[in-house]
Formats: C-alpha cells, structure tokens, sequence
C-alpha cells in the first residue's frame, strides 16, 4: 500500500505536467476505458518537419493510476522524435508508474499511452494518404 | 443483536478464513457473486466422486441417480419460488441466459414492429441490452418508467406508460446499483390489464428476500445461482405454463426433442422443451443444495439481517465526510448492497486501497451504464452483503475508507 | 499391454472405486459422459474454499484472482486443440450451446433462402436439429453426405453434393454412434473450393485423439467439457478470428458489451462479445484443469489405448453368438465406442440386465435418431471407453452379456 | 436380477396374451414412446351399449417390459366395464409386473396402459360430440 499511491504518483496526479491541452495542436485524440469510464484526450503539437513531438498535453478525468500515469507519460515523451514513441511499450509506461499494479489497474495506466499512439497512428495514416 | 446465528452460518463458508494481501479477507461483493458453504460444495462432490453419469435415458443406476437428484433440484427451486409445478422452472447458465431466452423465443415471436417493452433506467445491462436489440432488430420501441430523486420508482405516470402497445414489461425487483425494493404488484397488476406480459428480473431478490413468483403473478421470472450460495453456471428462469408452452424452443439439440427424422421434428414438454444438450446438473444440484440452506435458515431471517446490515452500513457511512450514499437510505425498500461515492476519490482508487486492507468491494458501473449516465456519474463503489456478514465488517470498510483518505489527503 | 498407466490412472479416479448392484462398477458410457479425476475436482474445489469471487472488473485480490485463472484456462484450451489465439476460443455450456451459437449468429445472418447446408446421416441431434430449424425457418436446404454399407461417409459424390448452393458444411469428427473416424480435411478442403464454411462437431473426438483446429482449417469447432474429465456446464466453441468478428453477438447483456448508452450499445472484442453474464468460469477453469491431465499423458497415447481397447472388444463381440457390431470394425477408423445389438434382445433390456452386474452402457437412439431411421433399428446398445477402460472391463461386459442372454433364454 | 425378468414376464413376453389385432374392434389406438421406440397398439371391441370391453387385444414391439406388460394389462381389462378401466392407475400396473422398475423403465410398462386410456378417452369425447 505505502508503495501503491506513493507519494510520487500522488504529486502527479494532483500537479499533472502537460495538462490543459494546447492551442493550434497538430493531432487531437480522445479516447475513453468504456468499462470504467476513465477519458483522456492528448494534444500533440508537432515539429515543421513532421518527425519530432514539439509539445503535448492531455486532460481528462479518471482514476488516479489513469490520470498519473498520463502525466508521467506526457513528460517522457515532450520533445522527442516520432520514431522513439513508436517504441514505447506497456513496460515502459509501468516502468515509470513504478509501482506493482495489478491486472485489472493496468488497463488504467495503458490508456495515455493507447491515445497517444492511436493518435499519432491515425494522423500518420492520413498524412501519407493526402 | 442479529436476526441469524451469524458466527455458525461463518463456519460453513471455508473462505472466510482466509487473508488477502496480509489482512483478514472482508468480503463485502456478494452482490456480483455469493460465497458457498461447504454443504453446497459437497452435494456436488459426492456426484463426481461417487455417482457420477450423464442425465436422461440412461437405464443403468449412475445415469438414473443424476436424474432423479436433478428433478429434485428442480422441485426444490420451484418451491422455494413458489411455482406451482417443476415444469414452470428451467435450467439456465445465469439470469441473462434466462432473460435472452425469452427475448429470443417470446420477444421474436410475439412481438412485431410498433410493439413497446416498457423497462426502467435501473435495469442491469442483462435486462437492457437484449431488449435494445429487440429493438433495432424488429422495430420495436423501448420506454422507461422514470424514477424519483431518490432512486425509487415514479409509478404516478404507469397507467400513461402502459399503452396498448406495450407487450412486455420488465424491471428488477432489486436494483443491483440503487438497492431500491420494488413491490411487483404495483407494476404487475397494471401491466396485466391492459394485456402486457411481465418480467420480473429477481437476480438481487431471490437470494435475499421470501419470494412467491405465483402471489406475484409474474409471467417470467429469472435469477442467477451463483448469487444465492450456489455454484456458478447455473441460473433459471421461470414461467408460466402457458407461455412457455405457446413458445418455440430457443436453442435445440439432444434431449429436447419429442422425436426426429430427416422430414420433422417434435419437442419434448415443458421444461425439457427449453434445455437442449447435456445440462450442466452436478450445479444444479448444488443450487438445490443452496436453496436447502436457505430455507433452513429461512429467507424471513435472511431479510431481516440484511435489513439490519444495511441500516447499520447507511449509519456508518453517513458520518463519512465527503460520502455520498446512492440510492434509497430507508432499510425497508434497500436490498442489502450500499452503493456510495467519496468525494474527490475515484471507486477505482478506493477499490485497490480497501483491497490492501482485505476488503473486497466492487467498483465501476456494476453493468449498469445507463443509470450511471441518468446519475451523472461515471462510476460508484458498492459494498454488498449477504446472511455470513458481520457488523465488524462494516466497521472494517469504514475505517478502511478513512485510511485511503488519509493516503490520497482527501 | 496398454500404451497408458491405467492401473496408476484409475487411482485419480474415485468413483471407480464404487460398487453398484453389490457389483464393482464397469463404467462404459463415457461417450456420453466422461468420470472425472481428483485433479479437476481439487482445482475447482480449491476455488470455492480459497479465493472465490466474481470475475471480471474486480479491483480486489479475488476476483483478479479469479479472471486470471479463467483467461489462463481460455489459453491452456486454445494449446490443447491448436487455435492460433485464447481470443478464437469461446466458452459456452456444451457442444449443443456452441453448435446453435453457429446457427443463431451466423446462420441467420449469413444464409439466405435458397441455400444449403450440407451434413451426414450420422450427425448428433445437436448437429441436426439446429440446422432443420434454421431450415424450417428461413427456406434453407438440407442435404446429407451419405454413407458406405460399413458405416463410413461416402465421399464419391461430395464433388457433386457441393454445389454453389451449399454454404456450410458440417460433420461430426467422429460417430457418437458408428464411430465412424472421418478425416476433416478430406471434406474441408473440397468444401472451402466452392466456398462453403465448415462446423467440426469435435465432441466424441476431442476427448480422444490429438486436435489441431489449424491443421484441419475448419472454420467452427465444438465440443463438450463433461466429455473428457471436465465439469458438466462447460463447452468450447472454437471459431476463425475473422468469421467471429463479423458475426452479431447471440446473448447480449453484461460483460459482453464496449459500452452501453439508452441509445446506443457497442460490443466487447471476440472472444467475450460471445459470453454474456457472468460465466460459468469455475467450470472453465475445471475444463483447463482436464486439459492440463490429458496433455500430460500424450492424446496420441490416449488414442492408441483406444484403438487398443475397441480393438479387443470388437474381437470379443464377434464371438458372441447373435452380436451384431454397429459402424467399422477396422480399429483405425473407429473411434473408442462399440455399438451393437444382441438378435432378440431388446437394448432396453439388455441395459438393466448389464446393470445388475455393475456394467453400465448406454441403449437407445443416443440422440441419433436419424441415423437409427437410416439403419432400420428402433435402438441399439453403447459400450464406450476412455483412459481408465481396462481390458477385464470388456470381459465384464461380455460375460455380463452372456449372462443376459442367459436369463432371457437367448 | 432374479427377480426382474422372472418367468411370469418372460412367459407374458414370450406368449403375449390378447395378442395380435382384432378383426371389428370399435376402438384402435397405437401410440409410440419416441425416446426408445416402443410401440404398441390397442384394439378393443366394446359391448354394444358401448360401456363394457367385450374383447380386446394388442400388438406392438419393443422390450420386454413394455411388452409385456400390455400383455398383463390385457388380460386384467377383458370383459370389465369401461368405468373399472378409468380407474387403473400407474401402481396398478406396477403391481401386475410385480418386479420393481426403476425410473427409466417404468415408462416402458407404462405404455400398455397410456395407448388403453388414450385411445378410449378420445373415443369417449369423440362419441359425446356426435
Ligand atoms: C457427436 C456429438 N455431438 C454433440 C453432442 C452433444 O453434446 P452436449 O450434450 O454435451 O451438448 C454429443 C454428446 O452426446 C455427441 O456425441
Ligand atoms: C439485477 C441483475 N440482473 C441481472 C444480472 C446478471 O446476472 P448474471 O451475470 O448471473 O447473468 C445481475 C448480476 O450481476 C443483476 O444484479
């Protein structure tokens, strides 16, 4: 338990880095657990060139798991190429959440990251089709 | 003071000796799904370890055992429900095999486009969504009996409801969210005069309450084994003879046949009409080993305790700064769940803090989305209890919910 | 000398043990339904007593207990019959529940009038009577396969059989009758040419022998639970990823949804789009439990002490004045189930004679009844065999026969 | 063992009593037990007020219970009044078997006396109509 909520997960739940969405975003994704409800949408803002992420933020709502482990997740990627996110995989993200979740709450930590990825994804399926 | 000899009934259920997460496992989610006394377990162990064969058309000792213990599960539930022969009770896998059933075999043949099936916005996701297909597919329209501010039933406006078109009307006579205690009459004799068939989704009454489908005068009515100390895998749905007797099966195969050759087919009587292939009996056996156990101790005694619990859980919950308790909080028409929110935590949060301190509850829509949508809110916490809960489990919880606000400094 | 342990075997198998009649029980109707061993009774015991609670958005140590077994169960079953994913694999009660899930979904999505489904003369009821309904219903039409003189399909006039028309193809994998053993991809192969899907019932084969669903390339896959060692309540219908997800949902209600407005619903992904309430996973979890037993011992082992087995008592039966064996005597093709008659003796009788000796088989029409039509027999009588028979079993039924004979003065 | 198939029901199987058909019968009814195959039908040939079994006959196959039972049933309903046959109830016919049956076989012995009712019960409502 002192683990689980530690004080680290706590602080980016309550002061979430990245958060309130960005004017004039590039990619906007929102997506939602539908089994509990929790939703985060991601606003990208990338770079002229297309390959590196300027900016990003999300907002939404949730449980703490969800809502931390979106914070932790928008700080990781700030700044960094397109290529490196398509590498981040559920480890990762628990890796930064740190702490042992059980089954069920990871689905919870993994939503930031499926928004962030479906997004990109989708933005990139369309940009090669145009 | 309780209504049971609680601590004895305690002694029947092995689980409730165990610790989770290094505490004293707290079960408060009997509402998803009961514990099993011992009692249950070994009526079905005896089958597979001493009696064992398939059912039916055996003509060797083990084969007629299964059968004659299988038609006697079958009288004991119809008894203890009060219908008036076996032949009105079938063998399901769980109340939403039941409610199916009689949205594929009454809904598709009795009901054409323009017909109506009045529900309520409390209805568990079993007793919505097959009646939404119902819907898309046949053109049929679904209403809903509004409720009150404070999660009963509005019946002011039933008779304006019950048009001539509405065919069916079902609800749940014990909201699995809300708790809310509907008294079926106060539906089912409307409903019955202007023609409409009624559904009862008894899933949170039978095991809780004395129930008689005959002084309700319900045509169908379903539940689910697992949630009355029986195993899983096992449900049923009553009817009336009538009515099952004007339906087509509903899926087909071995022993539901009257007879077959390549130009026709036969059906056997009701019941046996509606339980195509090899039945799961060894669990109906156990459920009638369950509904023994109930009656033992009597389903008069088990609402009583409920009652108490309840009560005794509104009283704690309510001192609780930031909690909101969902639903009806007078005992009388409140099944035995609590379902709340606390303020500024997510149920989520709070069911992975209180399972750190071995108490079990469940967080989440409980399947019930649309209420969720009606309530404004995404997700609740519930806290459920049955005839094995103790008042120090009550305790147990709420201190557990002081704990986790003291983690999140909430 | 038998490839399996059977004298080790049998000691998992308590019943086996008992006495019936004051006789020791010789237990030859595991085609219809199989013992089962002390392993599949301790894992699901242990669930009961240990860790039970629902499955399935649990936040608590139980339920994610539990929903872990129950998708560990789903991947052991998806191993054992060779499905490239746990997500082809979904549980339903029996073959029966499985075979009209087919029907249901995609047969009354998929067929139009004027097609055909095409299947043998030998098939189950289960995979008979679905079809005629479907048949009845919706103007489709049935045509049979149809067999040798000694009881196998004959597929000299498949080519001609499979016209354009014929949009599912279905067959028994092997005869609960005959025990006919039919290649699958003699029939699949052909059937996929002109576009047909095609439905295993894998019910009396994947007890048996080695399954690789893959291999065979069918498109559907049923088969029992309570068949090989499992509970009764639990079956598998196994289906092609793509098929699946195109097909609707049959029962609809909790779990199996995305999410679930009063307007709108969406469903879950395959497999649990197809599981509906809450499941029969303590059953599913047994049936796991059944697969990891029979792995351990070899289905290629199990199968050559069938072909053993129902290799001796064909030797057996055929002296036995006025016997008459029922389907191939060629051990290679017939699976572990000797169906025969006894001249003058009704199979009724000869049933109760057998069980006042302990030997218990089946008699009757074994859910076949147009098979029976076709070979001219009101019923005939079952001795089958599964990985506990033992040779001195056989010489039970046999000189329990004479006996019979005996007595009727025969 | 010894007692179930004993010589009275083998002797009854075996040579059949009221065996055969009826030339002239008033009533003809043949019913079938669709589970094992059963088969038997009834001739009965009434008194001419219509209120007495002046003869009466069957015939049929099937195993030895259903068999011969009916064989029993016929000689105990010859030449009684139709009133004494409404009266026969399932133990009766347990009783002339004299053996005990268990579940599944108790409906073969009950077929003899299912066709004998059936057939006079529709000939008695078809008689009250016209
Ligand atoms: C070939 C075959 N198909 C289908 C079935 C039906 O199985 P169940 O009754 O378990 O659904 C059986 C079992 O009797 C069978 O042998
Ligand atoms: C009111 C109500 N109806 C239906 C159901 C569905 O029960 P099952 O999942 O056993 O089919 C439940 C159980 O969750 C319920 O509470």
């Amino acid at each position: 338990m002192e683990d689980l909520y530690r004080d680290n997960l706590l602080d980016h739940y309550e002061n979430p880095r990245h958060h309130g969405g960005l004017e004039n975003a590039t990619i906007s994704h929102e997506e939602s657990n539908p089994l509990c409800g929790d939703r985060i949408r991601v606003d990208i803002k990338l770079s002229s060139d297309g390959t590196q992420i300027e900016d990003v933020s999300f907002s939404g709502d949730g449980c703490i798991i969800s809502q931390a482990s979106a914070s932790m997740l928008m700080e990781e990627v700030a700044g960094k190429p397109i290529t490196d996110i398509q590498k981040l995989e559920r480890q990762d993200v628990l890796d930064m959440v740190g702490v042992q979740l059980t089954a069920a709450r990871v689905k919870c930590a993994m939503l930031g990251l499926k928004v962030l990825k479906t997004g990109l994804y989708q933005y990139m399926v369309d940009h090669h089709h145009s | 003071m309780s209504s049971l000899d609680v601590a004895r009934i305690r002694k029947d259920f092995p689980i409730l000796n165990e610790r989770v997460n290094g505490r004293p496992l707290v079960f408060l989610d009997s509402a998803a799904s009961s514990q099993k006394p011992v009692q249950v377990l070994a009526a079905m162990e005896h089958i597979y370890r001493a009696t064992y064969a398939n059912v039916h058309r055996g003509v060797y000792w083990n084969s007629e055992q299964s059968t004659e213990l299988y038609d006697d599960a079958r009288c004991k539930i119809a008894q203890f429900i009060g219908a008036p022969s076996p032949e009105n009770v079938i063998f399901v896998r769980n109340a939403t095999e039941g409610l199916n059933l009689v949205a594929y075999s009454y809904g598709r043949h009795f009901l054409k486009a323009g017909d109506e099936v009045l529900l309520t916005e409390f209805e568990h996701h079993a007793n919505f969504v097959p009646w939404h297909v119902l819907a898309k597919e046949r053109g049929v329209k679904l209403k809903f009996i509004p409720m009150t501010q404070q999660g009963t039933l509005d019946l002011s406006k039933l008779d304006e409801l019950l048009t001539p078109q509405v065919k069916l009307v079902t609800f749940a006579q014990v909201s699995n969210v809300l708790g809310t205690i509907t008294d079926p009459r106060s539906i089912i004799d409307r409903a019955h005069a202007i023609g409409a068939k009624v559904i009862v989704d008894g899933c949170q009454s039978t095991p809780h309450m004395p129930i008689n489908v005959q002084a309700m005068d319900c045509d169908f009515y379903a539940f689910s084994g697992h949630k009355m100390l029986g195993p899983t895998g096992i449900g049923i749905l009553y009817g009336k003879r009538e009515l099952l007797e004007a339906m087509p099966p509903f899926m087909t195969g071995g022993d539901m046949i009257g007879s077959v050759s390549f130009e026709d087919v036969t059906w056997a009587d009701v019941p046996v009409k509606f339980e195509a292939g090899t039945p799961a009996f060894v669990e109906a056996i156990g459920l009638g080993a369950a509904v023994d156990y109930l009656s033992a101790i009597g389903m008069e005694a088990v609402r009583t305790h409920e009652k108490e619990t309840v009560a005794y859980a509104i009283e704690r919950m309510s001192e609780v700064p930031g909690a909101t308790i969902i639903g009806p909080t007078d005992p009388e028409i409140r099944g035995g769940a609590l379902t709340f929110t606390i303020k500024d935590i997510h149920p989520h949060d709070l069911g992975t803090l209180l399972d750190r301190e071995g108490v079990a509850i469940r967080a989440g829509h409980h399947c019930a989305q649309p209420l969720h949508i009606r309530l404004g809110l995404k997700a609740t916490a519930r806290a459920s209890f049955y005839i094995y809960t103790e008042q120090r489990e009550i305790d147990a919880l709420i201190e557990a919910i002081y704990k986790a606000k003291h983690t999140l400094r909430k």
